[in-house]
């Protein structure tokens, strides 16, 4: 019963998020909230204990909340922590972008949240007025329409295949069921885009890409993006086009996806918040898998590790280079 | 000096180079084409640009036409590029404004059956130089001071030897031990091969020579602190008995050595009966040896998947102690258990020979079957008999190898430089620069890179001094002035990551107290590595910026090839 | 039809192909090619840049975003880079780039890396052959054309 | 005043007849998605829709938006002016999207410098709007001076009733319009009382938000209020809601060249919730943080509109609520305002 496990956890983290309030071990709780329309949570940000009966924990908390920890901030915030924030927060430290003596990290274990975009799709983008989840199923009800959906069709790629249920550095820990660990990562569901030539992939992209109309919520949701002037707003010199033609917006996402190679923990923020349900996961897992394969590296696991793209190996593989015949 | 300002007015000059190019392309009509590109105000053509009236060419015409840029169309850069430069800069054009485009290596000479490609690649080459070009900047190369002084860390044979020659160049030395005294490894040894001087008499003869040197001041029982600075100016905080002592120097030298692997566990070692190699030569010294039988086993805690290097002089110590024993006593049987003799050379080898003749016993072992030592025994399987021997011993003598000084990662760090999988460090470049480091001004001898005997430690300790003094012998130092840095426009973007300190070769990335990257220019040689890693386009690369070559990129981008 | 204006017809498309040369090694294996008079095919236009490390990947897609139709990357062995270990940075690099742009759809073929020394003239000019037929074999890049 | 039927069946034809004379635009759906784009085949037009994903700005006020074309001419320039604007008729936008296009009128012309591309453009385009028979429960529409069968700024206004559309004209434009279509008839005119009471019904059902009443004042006071510190502390800054807003229409301009010398002058859709928005060439930024940037789009659409042109900024879509990825509701904004004005009043 998936709904119980995650009441309990709901309750101890507001339990957990008040005494650290009451106890001043953290000046700030960030955590998700109810949003205001359904299957949507939201971040909060709570200084009063009496507060904390806003948070919330259940499968639409799609966020990464690692994404509101800034490097300058000298607070001393306590975060909620599924796997994945957990990882960004480590990766941020590799990266010197955050200083973990100011951060409480309260990991809970997450059983994946939902990918709305696909839930969208399957009732015809019709506005969604209740849903429910029990009994490892999505109960949605709208003005002239109910339905009822399995749960596990439903739980995003990256949360179907994730190995981190819970983050891998926690001060506290939240959960009554120990995750079980997923089967080795084959990335199987990479093949069949893999398997497809190169101009049918090229299609593939292109149509789920033309949708994009730039306005860069993957980016500002991705807590690996922090640069201060990201490269498509660079004017000395102008690197790539910024309008929403299929050619830009293209360059813009392999670039991003690029960037992110290496550093990316696949909390799959960047697909949950695109306002046009552009499917960015499948970029994700590639670069999963890409890093994994070449370098035996996951990002955001290991404080001491350097990111891939800070080292080399001279043995790493260079299969892809180009021989004489 | 040009003006940033002023309009950019190209030169372009074409180079037949005789008929090497001449005799393909038509120069003619490429200097024609030149002339039609924007920005070019001028284009000529010569038989040899490189002759003496074609360099006077171009300075005639820089004065006449005003060019603030100057392309060259003929050859390599790769050898010819240094003479343009310096005749622009005779003309009063920066040098770095100058340009090449290579119409003969990449095209007249690999496209001579095909002159109207070759024509037209030629063309779209001197497109792309002329659209490189007006991205081009100044640069000034940078001077720095260099103190004519040189640290040399390690007081062991191979560090006295570079400090006396550094000393004997008339370069203030600073000679730190971090023992009571100096001699390193030479203390514990009793005589040296290929000539078996006595070590003590090398040692004595050394050491009196650098106390009496005024230039090299010695510093026993002494830790260093700190260093800071780029090569010419470090600044180095050492600490002798609690005192924190100050000193600059130019250059610097790791002569740290190495440490003999105690073999703990290993073949029954217990230091009475069952000894090291180098613990018998203090045995040999006092020649306090009474044993009859001596068994020595070669290989002892190397060359196996926890160490796989060999130490190089250890079957060289065992044939050499070996012998002396002989000498004094020849009944006394000596048996040498070995995986492989390494004895490379005329003088080594004849080693090698006298044993055989004097009596010692080889059996070669395999690491599969190794010697089984027990109380008074070992029995080792004797390959060649295919079968098992038993040999009775009063002494046993592991030979062990040298391993890195426990204190190597300390130093690596306080340096910058690298270590090797065993913590020895690392050199530059095995073959081309084995006495550098990839850090300028930082250099290595002896032991602390790989494990030598005397006769090389001595060599290199010499290597490195001359190595140290390329830069010790110049009052100043003129650096590259295509290096990279981060300008202060682009300050904001850096977001403080590490990635390029991670990755420099040289080291020359640092954060400041301001927690600011930082590339320090004297250090950085423009390999570009930062700038192209920077996630966030931070750096700048001069003289290969991002302008410059995208310029290039735009140049022909787009259009279908004639 | 005229035997000369057959052969013209009949010439297939040329395409135009930027080659990235590290200063130290492929650079001067491109010499080598043509100190050694090795003919190969006239595509390539080389940018000299001082190591492979020094190769940001958005030159590579700069440069097929404007139209060129392949790229050759080319900088010295493994264990031989002048800048001690830039190759190797790079390698990282491309080997990313390369199989994130084949997983989106970009032809691999366009995307030429390889290592070739200062000695290898032979090699230069084969691995030119071979990255002329790479591209030749996808035809020219209309990848990032916009429709206007 | 002219009131028409026609079956939900023949919709195609209605549509093949409007295409004879001008270019449609209308809903289309796309990978589950409802744009709205030019109608090529009239059986693509989707009808079944709460509202669009992108607004029907998109029409008048293009996310690409070329100004004009150039092309290098020996030493100098050419400028080749964009290709006259086809007749347009918009079908089947919704009566809160359609208030867009007054607003748009008052924008565009705003002081001494009209835009001859969206002026030209509003011109030549006819609204056929469509009532809302399912607002969501994110609509205010009712609350900014709208309404699911708003008339004020449509051509002809459609409801569906049963197996048919019923068209009412309520300009000129659109009564000329609906007397050339051929496959209309004449309404049954028994039916028009239902639809009438259907249209309040509806209209009445949709809750009315308290704080929006008189925001405009309530605002002026508010700029400094700590308030806009918690609104803002969980926008992540991505430009979603303004995108999708029918109401925003901010852009950059910028030129497009071709190697061949050839090039065009294009605006693009940008936003205020973008730092870059407002960097200025100095280097100086007005707007360096999140909270201005919020404050800012409240602002403008809530207090700077009405000034200028006394119009609300804001047509009660509900876009940004749904698709605001971090769940930030704008009607919570008008809560504190309220809260925030009545406990100072009191």
């Amino acid at each position: 019963m998936v709904i119980n496990i995650i009441d309990d956890i709901e309750k101890s983290i507001r339990e957990t998020a008040k005494k650290l309030l009451e106890e001043k071990k953290v000046d700030l709780i960030i955590g998700y909230t109810k949003g205001s329309i359904p299957l949507r949570s939201g971040p909060c940000f709570i200084t009063d204990a009496s507060q904390t009966g806003m948070l919330v924990w259940n499968q639409s908390c799609d966020l990464n909340l690692a994404k509101y920890l800034a490097k300058n901030d000298d607070r001393k915030i306590g975060i909620i922590s599924k796997g994945c924030v957990g990882r960004a927060i480590v990766h941020l430290i590799v990266e010197k972008q955050l200083n973990k003596e100011n951060i409480t990290i309260i990991g809970i274990s997450c059983e994946g949240v939902l990918n709305r975009a696909k839930i969208m799709v399957e009732i015809g983008d019709k506005e969604i007025i209740e849903a429910n989840i029990e009994d490892n199923k999505i109960i949605i009800k709208g003005k002239d329409f109910n339905k009822t959906l399995p749960l596990q069709d439903y739980i995003n790629q990256l949360c179907i295949t994730c190995h981190y249920k819970i983050p891998p550095i926690s001060d506290i820990i939240i959960g009554n069921k120990k995750p079980e660990k997923p089967p080795k990562d084959d990335f199987k569901d990479l093949n069949e885009i893999e398997s497809k030539s190169s101009n049918d992939k090229m299609e593939y992209f292109k149509k789920e890409l033309n949708r994009c109309i730039r306005c860069y919520a993957c980016r500002e949701a991705c807590p690996m993006c922090y640069c201060s002037l990201c490269f498509i707003d660079q004017n000395k010199p102008v690197w790539f086009g910024k309008t929403a033609d299929i050619s830009d917006n293209f360059i813009f996402h392999m670039i991003r996806a690029f960037h992110v190679a290496g550093r990316c923990v696949s909390c799959g923020a960047c697909s949950s918040v695109c306002p046009m349900g552009i499917d960015l996961n499948f970029i994700t897992r590639k670069l999963e898998k890409i890093v994994k394969e070449r370098f035996d590296f996951e990002s955001g696991i290991n404080l001491e590790a350097p990111p891939p793209m800070g080292t080399h190996k001279f043995d790493d593989k260079q299969e892809f280079m180009i021989e004489e015949d | 000096m040009k003006s940033e300002d002023e309009p950019i007015r190209i030169g372009v000059f074409v180079c037949h180079c005789g008929t090497n190019i001449g005799g393909v392309l038509d120069c003619e009509g490429l200097t024609e084409y030149a002339a039609t590109l924007p920005n070019v105000v001028f284009s000529d053509h010569n038989l040899y640009t490189c002759a003496e009236i074609g360099l006077k060419t171009i300075k005639e015409a820089i004065e006449e036409h005003n060019l603030n840029r100057v392309i060259v169309c003929s050859c390599t850069p790769r050898t010819h590029e240094p003479l343009f430069r310096s005749a622009c800069e005779e003309a009063g054009l920066n040098k770095y404004l100058f340009s090449f485009v290579n119409i003969r290596e990449q095209c007249s000479w690999v496209h001579m059956k095909k002159p109207e490609d070759a024509f037209e690649k030629a063309k779209d080459l001197i497109k792309m130089g002329v659209a490189r070009a007006t991205k081009l900047e100044a640069l000034e190369t940078i001077v720095v001071d260099v103190d004519p002084s040189a640290l040399v860390i390690g007081g062991g044979i191979s560090g006295m030897n570079a400090a006396s020659n550094l000393s004997k160049q008339g370069f203030k030395t600073y000679l730190v031990e971090k023992e009571k005294n100096l001699g390193g490894l030479l203390n514990s040894l009793y005589r040296l091969f290929p000539n078996d001087q006595e070590s003590s008499e090398l040692l004595k003869d050394i050491e009196s020579r650098i106390q009496a040197d005024k230039n090299i001041t010695v510093y026993t029982s002494t830790m260093i602190t700190s260093i800071d600075g780029f090569v010419g100016n470090f600044e180095v905080e050492i600490n002798q008995n609690g005192n924190s002592i100050r000193i600059k120097v130019g250059a610097i030298i790791v002569a740290v050595g190495a440490t003999p692997l105690k073999p703990i566990n290993l073949f029954g070692y217990d230091g009475k009966i069952r000894i090291t190699q180098f613990e018998l030569e203090n045995v040999l010294k006092n020649y306090s040896l009474n044993a009859n039988n001596i068994v020595m086993i070669q290989c002892v805690g190397t060359r196996n998947e926890e160490r796989m290097y060999c130490s190089n002089f250890c079957c060289m110590s065992a044939l050499k102690n070996a012998l002396i024993i002989k000498e004094k006593n020849p009944d006394v049987h000596i048996a040498i258990l070995f995986r492989d003799m390494h004895t490379p050379g005329i003088a080594y080898e004849e080693y090698y020979r006298r044993a055989r003749e004097s009596g010692i016993i080889f059996i070669k072992y395999s690491p599969e079957k190794p010697p089984i030592v027990e109380e008074n025994k070992i029995k080792i399987y004797n390959e060649y008999l295919g079968t098992e021997i038993i040999i009775p011993y009063e002494l046993l003598v592991l030979s062990t190898p040298l391993i890195a000084n426990e204190d190597n990662k300390q130093i690596a760090q306080l340096l910058k430089v690298p270590l090797e999988e065993n913590n020895f460090f690392l050199e530059a470049h095995v073959k081309l620069r084995p006495n550098d480091f990839a850090t300028d001004g930082v250099y290595i001898a002896g032991s602390a890179k790989w494990p030598v005997d005397i006769t090389e430690s001595i060599s290199q300790g010499y290597a490195a001094a001359a190595r140290a003094s390329t830069i010790l012998s110049h009052d100043t130092l003129e650096v590259e002035g295509a290096t990279s840095y981060l300008p202060e426009e682009y300050k904001d973007l850096c977001r403080g990551c590490e990635i390029c300190l991670k990755l420099c070769p040289y080291k020359a990335i640092r954060k400041n107290e301001k927690d600011e990257i930082e590339i320090i220019q004297v250090l950085c040689k423009g390999c570009g590595v930062c700038g192209a890693s920077c996630p966030k386009k931070a750096i700048k690369i001069k003289h290969f910026t991002n302008e410059q070559i995208l310029s290039e990129i735009y140049a022909l981008g787009g259009k279908e090839l004639p | 039809m005229t035997d000369k204006s057959k052969e013209k017809s009949t010439e297939e498309w040329k395409p135009k192909i930027i080659a990235f040369l590290c200063n130290w090694c492929s650079y001067a294996g491109a010499d080598l090619a043509g100190v050694s008079r090795i003919q190969y095919p006239p595509n390539i236009r080389v940018v000299r840049v001082p190591c492979t490390g020094r190769i940001n990947p958005f030159f590579i897609i700069k440069s097929l975003a404007y139209g060129w139709d392949g790229i050759l990357v080319s900088g010295c062995h493994p264990g031989d880079c002048h800048y001690i270990s830039g190759n190797y940075i790079a390698r990282r690099r491309f080997a990313i780039l390369r199989d994130l742009m084949t997983f989106l759809g970009i032809e691999p073929e366009r995307l030429n890396f390889t290592w070739v020394s200062a000695a290898e003239g032979e090699r230069f000019a084969k691995i030119v052959r071979k990255t002329v037929e790479n591209v030749k074999s996808v035809g020219p890049n209309k990848i990032f054309n916009k429709k206007w | 005043m002219m009131q028409k039927m026609i079956s939900k069946e023949k919709i195609s034809d209605l549509i093949k007849e409007l295409q004879k004379e001008f270019k449609v635009f209308g809903p289309v759906k796309e990978e589950g998605v409802v744009l709205f784009k030019e109608i090529t085949d009239a059986k693509e037009i989707c009808l079944d829709y709460s509202n669009s994903k992108i607004p029907a700005k998109s029409v008048l006020f293009p996310m690409i938006d070329t100004l004009f074309s150039y092309k290098k001419e020996g030493k100098g320039v050419k400028i080749i002016e964009n290709p006259p604007y086809e007749k347009t008729v918009i079908f089947g936008i919704r009566p809160c999207d359609s208030m867009v296009f007054s607003l748009f009128k008052n924008f565009f012309s705003f002081g001494k410098y009209k835009d001859p591309l969206v002026l030209n453009r509003l011109k030549n385009i006819t609204i056929i709007g469509m009532g809302c028979l399912e607002p969501r429960t994110t609509c205010f529409c009712t609350s900014v001076n709208g309404g699911p069968f708003n008339k004020e700024s449509v051509d002809v206004l459609i409801t569906e009733f049963k197996d048919n559309y019923y068209l009412e004209s309520i300009t000129d434009k659109g009564e000329a319009l609906i007397k050339k279509i051929k496959s209309l008839t004449d309404a049954d005119k028994g039916d028009l009382a239902k639809i009438e009471k259907l249209q309040k019904d509806i209209e009445s059902a949709i809750p009315v938000i308290e704080g929006l009443d008189g925001i405009y004042t309530k605002l002026d006071g508010l700029f400094d209020h700590p308030m806009w510190k918690m609104e803002s502390q969980g926008c992540i800054g991505c430009g979603s809601c303004t995108y999708l807003c029918p109401t925003c229409h901010c852009f950059d301009v910028l030129d497009e060249n071709k190697q061949d010398g050839s090039g065009r002058r294009i605006r693009i859709w940008d936003t205020c919730q973008f730092p870059l928005f407002t960097l200025e060439t100095s280097g100086h930024n007005p707007r360096t943080t999140k909270l201005p940037r919020v404050r800012q789009r409240i602002f403008h659409k809530f207090n700077y509109y009405p000034k200028n042109y006394n119009i609300i900024g804001c047509v009660g879509c509900g876009r940004c609520i749904i698709n605001c990825p971090v769940s930030s509701d704008i009607r919570n904004i008008f809560i504190s305002v309220e809260n925030i004005s009545s406990k100072t009043e009191g």
